[in-house]
């Protein structure tokens, strides 16, 4: 029996011994998922006491170095993880954006000392992040960005606003990008810092979306304090963790084109019938969803084609660029195809009979994967520029 | 006849826009959604409506309304839609209304159409049986009973079902579900033993709802013209249903264009204005010529209506396909232009996105129509 | 009965006693309706002898006055003469950038003296005109035209290359854009001159198209000659008769996208045949048919619409600009739909089978039209400029 | 698998690339045309490309090929669609020699493949008999007769007609027109008596005709496989001429993707480069990422013939149905993006355009295999 063999045959009992049944359900929504964090949301008491268990093996982020709290793994040990995982329909035990985003960052940029201190509280669930970037006049521009840190010494006083900060409200730290300096080029000056949230000085007001939740807010710092130990690589220097970032983000929003949750198809069929020759009956809808099907199909091999070139050294330009576009229009024509197969009862706002609304919300909420993150039009002129070579004007 | 408004429908329209701007606006359909308001519109619009003639806008003057056709209708609805406003004006006016002018005896116009045209009798048509408009597909059977008939079934996505005053409810008097004939048309007051409403929460804040009727008992006098023999007037009527739809869409459409644009020539990014950009310059610009398109097969199906003749319903799938189209179209656009902020249930571009996709469900969306056009055109 | 009762039947009367049956024959390609000039391409017969009929009548150009060899016929006369033609199948019996192009411009910006001199002949099939209108480097961007006219005074010496003329082979005359002037901006400084091609500074190289035809030139002038006479309106204000021209020109390109000269749907049913539902076998054409139907059909209602605004004084800015990109646009899909329902037969270059590849080269052809007379991506910028008030970067 | 190339198919590919730059370019093409030439491509230049072992690329080492397989083979189609490269290896190889190893018997396999690997035989299917790709409504007869077949008909838009040696007949042996059981495929030299070649001239330049069967008496030995057993094989092989197929499209429209690119940075007009037009820059940036998704999909597609396994038939007329709505796109787009000058005969860029549409066609357009995806997809 090969190592991998025997680490799945572990695994397996382990799963089998250690998951609670009531964590083997299926989610509806991704809000669901546990976020962990001082004050967490527990929308079942078994939450907990499975992130606990999973964090012990470092098995809430399998793939970080041990010494920071993770499991160790190699990628084909973490394949084989969430393989196990799927067979039994395990939940994830946490998800966040310290797992998601600042995790790679500070692997990337942060120092030892940096590592240690935060690393540990994200995989075991402890502290909640939230990411402060967007501001109201710096949206597609970010780098335009105007929250001011000024030098205090051991600490930097923030003064300012920023906008679209996901979960802001139930997050225990921040990490924000800030002006340190205004006196050069819009793309100098910023600095990545992180610090508590947990101060007077900072308040925050959910958003509400069209969709009617509220994932998003507006974060205001009136003489917020961060110090400087939690300065994350060089003062001015933090457009470069911010790209890189950015980059991550379109990566994961991107991907919410791929797989598609549940038959279209069947549904069509359902809602409409066949005809005669086996056709679907309402043939113009017929071709759509042939078309979205088609698309679909061509955009998953293309993650798996550019997944599989980076490992052999070959790479595409900008492929985050155009997963984030594609991947984007793509989901947002999925729910159009949705709406249109469901018909009123895609329409429904609330109530039983609309499982609360959950298509039309579903739908809704599509409208801004193509905005957050870089805006499709953001995209493509990053195509242009970056992979085209097309001149400026 | 031209393709153009004379004096008095442009007035109309100026009458119309300046009435809804004030008392019936986007804003006001924010304050009704927010207040949980039941009914889904305002009872005193609805009343300022009926006394500046709207109720009986396109009823013949005989049966004690304006006479100004359909073409009159279509321009107050192209305002409603540019408004978002509410009021049984579409559930009553344009479809009940029409129906029983379409169907019913003389002496059912005579009672019916004036009490509709004075504003004293709200009605809606409850039609559609599943997810999805499909007439032929009626299951909902009436089977004779006693001196009349006795209706068992249910009904979705009935507009305005909480305040109206009686449904129209077409059931099928004999066949096979899928087919098209044979089907009748009952007038139900709300209160009939039987006849149970049950509310429902739509996206864009109308009042709509299920009728579930268990054992209705009706006399004969409750049905709507002649038994089995309501298919022709039922296809023109929801042909006459869509066009005013479709006028709708256009009034939304036009709107929510516009006030991107607006928002194009206030945003700045990259020390720019939005609008300067060469790319998005293009989008509006092919948004504009979609939406001239849409008001000239509004326009021709509006003034159809009024000249009677064949082929309405031809123009009626045209003008309903093509205005879900760019409906569909610039609701999206209107929202991605907006960017972040259009997100937003603060600001009111999202509003028109969510009834652009419930008055395209309306009586079949661009997947229905265009199929029907084709099929309409023999291929 | 009424006066246009009357002319009806006399118009009726007189076409029957006047037009040769085989004048009365349907003609397959644009390129065959007679064009006249001093060396006219005779395609069969009958044409001048049908064209100098007509033209006595003032009828080649029924709605000019009389004075310069028109008609004189009101606009609901005209309309009657042309149903009298259809009646019959009358071909027009000439046709040329005389009569569509510089005769309104004259008819607008001439001089008493020049209308006199040149729109009888236009009537009369005499003299065959082309546009001198673009250049290599002056496409999109016309105004930027380089051919120069240096004063000599009682004529312009002119030296230059205009590209895309129509027809300058053919012709006898040229209307041609020159500078006269090139200290001010690009828009000033050009003029509007009329020159006799028969000479020997002046040579023509036909341009052969991907449809394997040549409707355009390359036009050289070495030093040729355009007498002052032949000046229309001022010199150095010739971009307001350009601008009005090239409006005109639009109009014209744009009706390609309306009324269809031949069935698409029974073509596709012929080809493909019906379901068992009664549908067209290939369901995803017939969207494709449907969706091009109802565009086409609400284009014909645009363009009733705003002539009918027009004559009630309601006006559409920049009408042609988008009946231009709409209707070239049309057009080409049009052709691609008709590649589509006739495949291997569309596809035929030469030879009998293929009719001489008329549906291949109308496709390949097609392609133009979003370019000539100014491009689908000018029209844009126009719509967008001027009706939508975009502002400028 | 692993959706990359590894070194040698990199290696093939480049050098493929170098030698129809060298020896089959757009200019050898056009050269080719000018001349009539009536044959359609180059002979030496075929030579050349069996002497680097082409002809067999994809023939298994049993029957003398090089056994590289499809992913191979399509590696060289991609840079044929690039040059718009004529060469037998389409109707002999890709097809021809594909349909012999799916249906022949081991016998006509060792005849067959060996000798196309060789160089020494040139072979066409002879399959489509209306406008359109239909092999299901395969009319053309073959009815047995002495120790034999005979087959009367005809077929339309033979590549090579006028240069192979061989036809490979599609008939009926049984059967309705429209069903797609009881199909069989003769092998029929050139010179057999009955049959009649008619050259056609196409817009791509290619030589293709029609073929006419009078009469034409075969004996057993032509047929290929069993008797009314094709149906399978056929379709099999129809799937990877498709696949082949796209893979030329995508060779091409990543050409004509690249050269519009290139005029774009070097064109001029209101003082600026016409490739700084946002709106130019945006519709060339959806392009590539079109192109991208039509690289993966293509690929997966090859590599899928190799692999063997079930599903290749939807993975087939999804990729031909991507390329042709692709090339379509990046095809039309190449022409409008050069303006004037890409109308013109002498500039290279129509070519594109006028290849495109002939391989969009071949064995079913973008309409066909749209439809035929649905159908596997089961609504």
């Amino acid at each position: 029996m090969s190592k991998l063999e025997q680490f799945r045959d572990e695994t397996r009992a382990w799963l089998e011994a250690n998951c609670p049944q009531s964590m083997r359900v299926t989610l509806h929504s991704f809000e669901d998922i546990y976020s962990g964090g001082r004050n967490p949301e527990i929308k079942h008491p078994d939450q907990k006491l499975w992130c606990d268990r999973m964090a012990e093996r470092g098995w809430t982020v399998p793939h970080w170095p041990k010494e920071y709290g993770g499991g160790g793994l190699s990628g084909e040990e973490v394949k084989v993880l969430r393989q196990e995982m799927a067979r039994i329909n395990a939940q994830p035990p946490l998800e966040s954006f310290g797992i998601s985003m600042l995790g790679p960052a500070l692997l990337k940029f942060g120092s030892e000392a940096q590592k240690q201190e935060h690393l540990p509280p994200i995989a075991r669930g402890e502290i909640r992040w939230c990411q402060g970037y967007s501001e109201p006049n710096a949206g597609s521009d970010l780098a335009s960005l105007q929250t001011r840190a000024v030098d205090k010494g051991d600490y930097y006083l923030i003064n300012g606003q920023k906008i679209w900060t996901s979960y802001a409200d139930k997050s225990d730290w921040i990490f924000c990008l800030v002006r340190t300096d205004s006196s050069g080029s819009k793309h100098e000056g910023i600095s990545f810092v992180l610090f508590d949230m947990d101060a007077p000085e900072i308040t925050t007001r959910p958003i509400k979306l069209i969709s009617g939740n509220s994932p998003f807010c507006e974060t205001f710092f009136d003489n917020a304090k961060a110090y400087k130990r939690n300065l994350i690589g060089e003062e001015g220097k933090g457009w470069t963790i911010a790209k890189y970032l950015l980059t991550h983000e379109r990566e994961m929003i991107s991907s919410f084109g791929a797989a598609p949750r549940e038959s279209l198809a069947e549904a069509a069929i359902e809602a409409f019938g066949s005809d005669a020759s086996g056709r679907l009956a309402n043939g113009v809808l017929r071709q759509s969803l042939a078309q979205y099907q088609l698309d679909a199909m061509a955009f998953s091999a293309t993650m798996a084609r550019v997944r599989d070139e980076a490992k052999a050294g070959q790479g595409l330009g900008a492929a985050s660029s155009i997963f984030k576009y594609y991947g984007t229009e793509l989901n947002k024509r999925r729910n159009e195809l949705n709406v249109a197969l469901n018909g009123e009862a895609a329409l429904g706002w609330e109530g039983e009979a609309y499982e609360g609304g959950r298509l039309c919300r579903d739908w809704l909420r599509s409208k801004g994967n193509s905005i957050e993150g870089g805006t499709s039009e953001i995209q493509l002129n990053i195509i242009s520029k970056r992979v085209l070579g097309l001149p400026d004007a | 006849m031209t393709l153009v408004l004379n004096e008095e429908q442009l007035m109309l329209k100026d009458s119309a826009a300046g009435f809804l701007a004030q008392k019936a606006s986007v804003s006001h359909l924010r304050a009704l959604r927010d207040s949980n308001s039941s009914s889904g519109f305002d009872p005193a619009v609805w009343r300022a409506m009926v006394d500046m003639g709207w109720a009986g806008i396109a009823i013949p003057e005989a049966f004690g309304g304006l006479g100004y056709g359909y073409t009159g209708l279509g321009l107050v609805l192209e305002q409603i839609g540019r408004h978002l406003s509410s009021s049984p004006l579409e559930a009553t006016v344009l479809v009940a209304a029409t129906l029983i002018n379409e169907l019913g005896t003389e002496a059912q116009k005579e009672q019916w159409l004036s009490a509709i045209a004075a504003g004293n009798c709200q009605m809606t048509l409850a039609l559609q049986e599943g997810k999805h408009h499909a007439p032929e597909r009626t299951a909902l059977m009436a089977v004779p009973k006693g001196a009349g008939y006795r209706l068992n079934g249910s009904k979705q996505f009935v507009l305005d079902a909480s305040t109206a005053q009686y449904f129209l409810v077409v059931a099928r008097s004999a066949g096979e579900v899928g087919e098209g004939d044979a089907l009748s048309v009952f007038i139900v007051p709300a209160d009939t033993k039987g006849l149970r409403i049950e509310a429902r929460s739509m996206v864009d804040s109308r009042a709509a709802g299920v009728l579930h009727l268990d054992a209705v008992q009706l006399g004969v006098e409750a049905l709507l013209g002649e038994a089995g023999q309501a298919r022709q007037a039922l296809e023109r009527s929801l042909d006459i249903a869509n066009i005013g739809l479709a006028a709708q869409l256009l009034g939304l459409s036009l709107e929510a264009f516009e006030r991107s644009l607006t928002y194009l020539k206030e945003r700045k990014q990259f020390g720019q204005l939005i609008g300067s950009f060469q790319a998005l310059q293009h989008r509006a610009a092919k948004m504009f010529a979609e939406l001239e398109l849409a008001r000239s097969i509004v326009l021709q199906a509006l003034q159809a209506i009024d000249q009677g003749g064949d082929g309405l319903s031809l123009l009626a799938s045209a003008a309903k396909a093509k205005l879900c189209e760019v409906a569909e179209l610039v609701s999206n656009e209107a929202v991605q232009m907006h960017g972040g902020i259009g997100m937003t249930d603060e600001h009111d571009i999202g509003l028109f996105l969510k009834r652009a996709r419930v008055l395209q469900h309306s009586f079949g969306d661009y997947n229905y129509h265009l199929n029907r056009f084709a099929q309409l055109k023999g291929y």
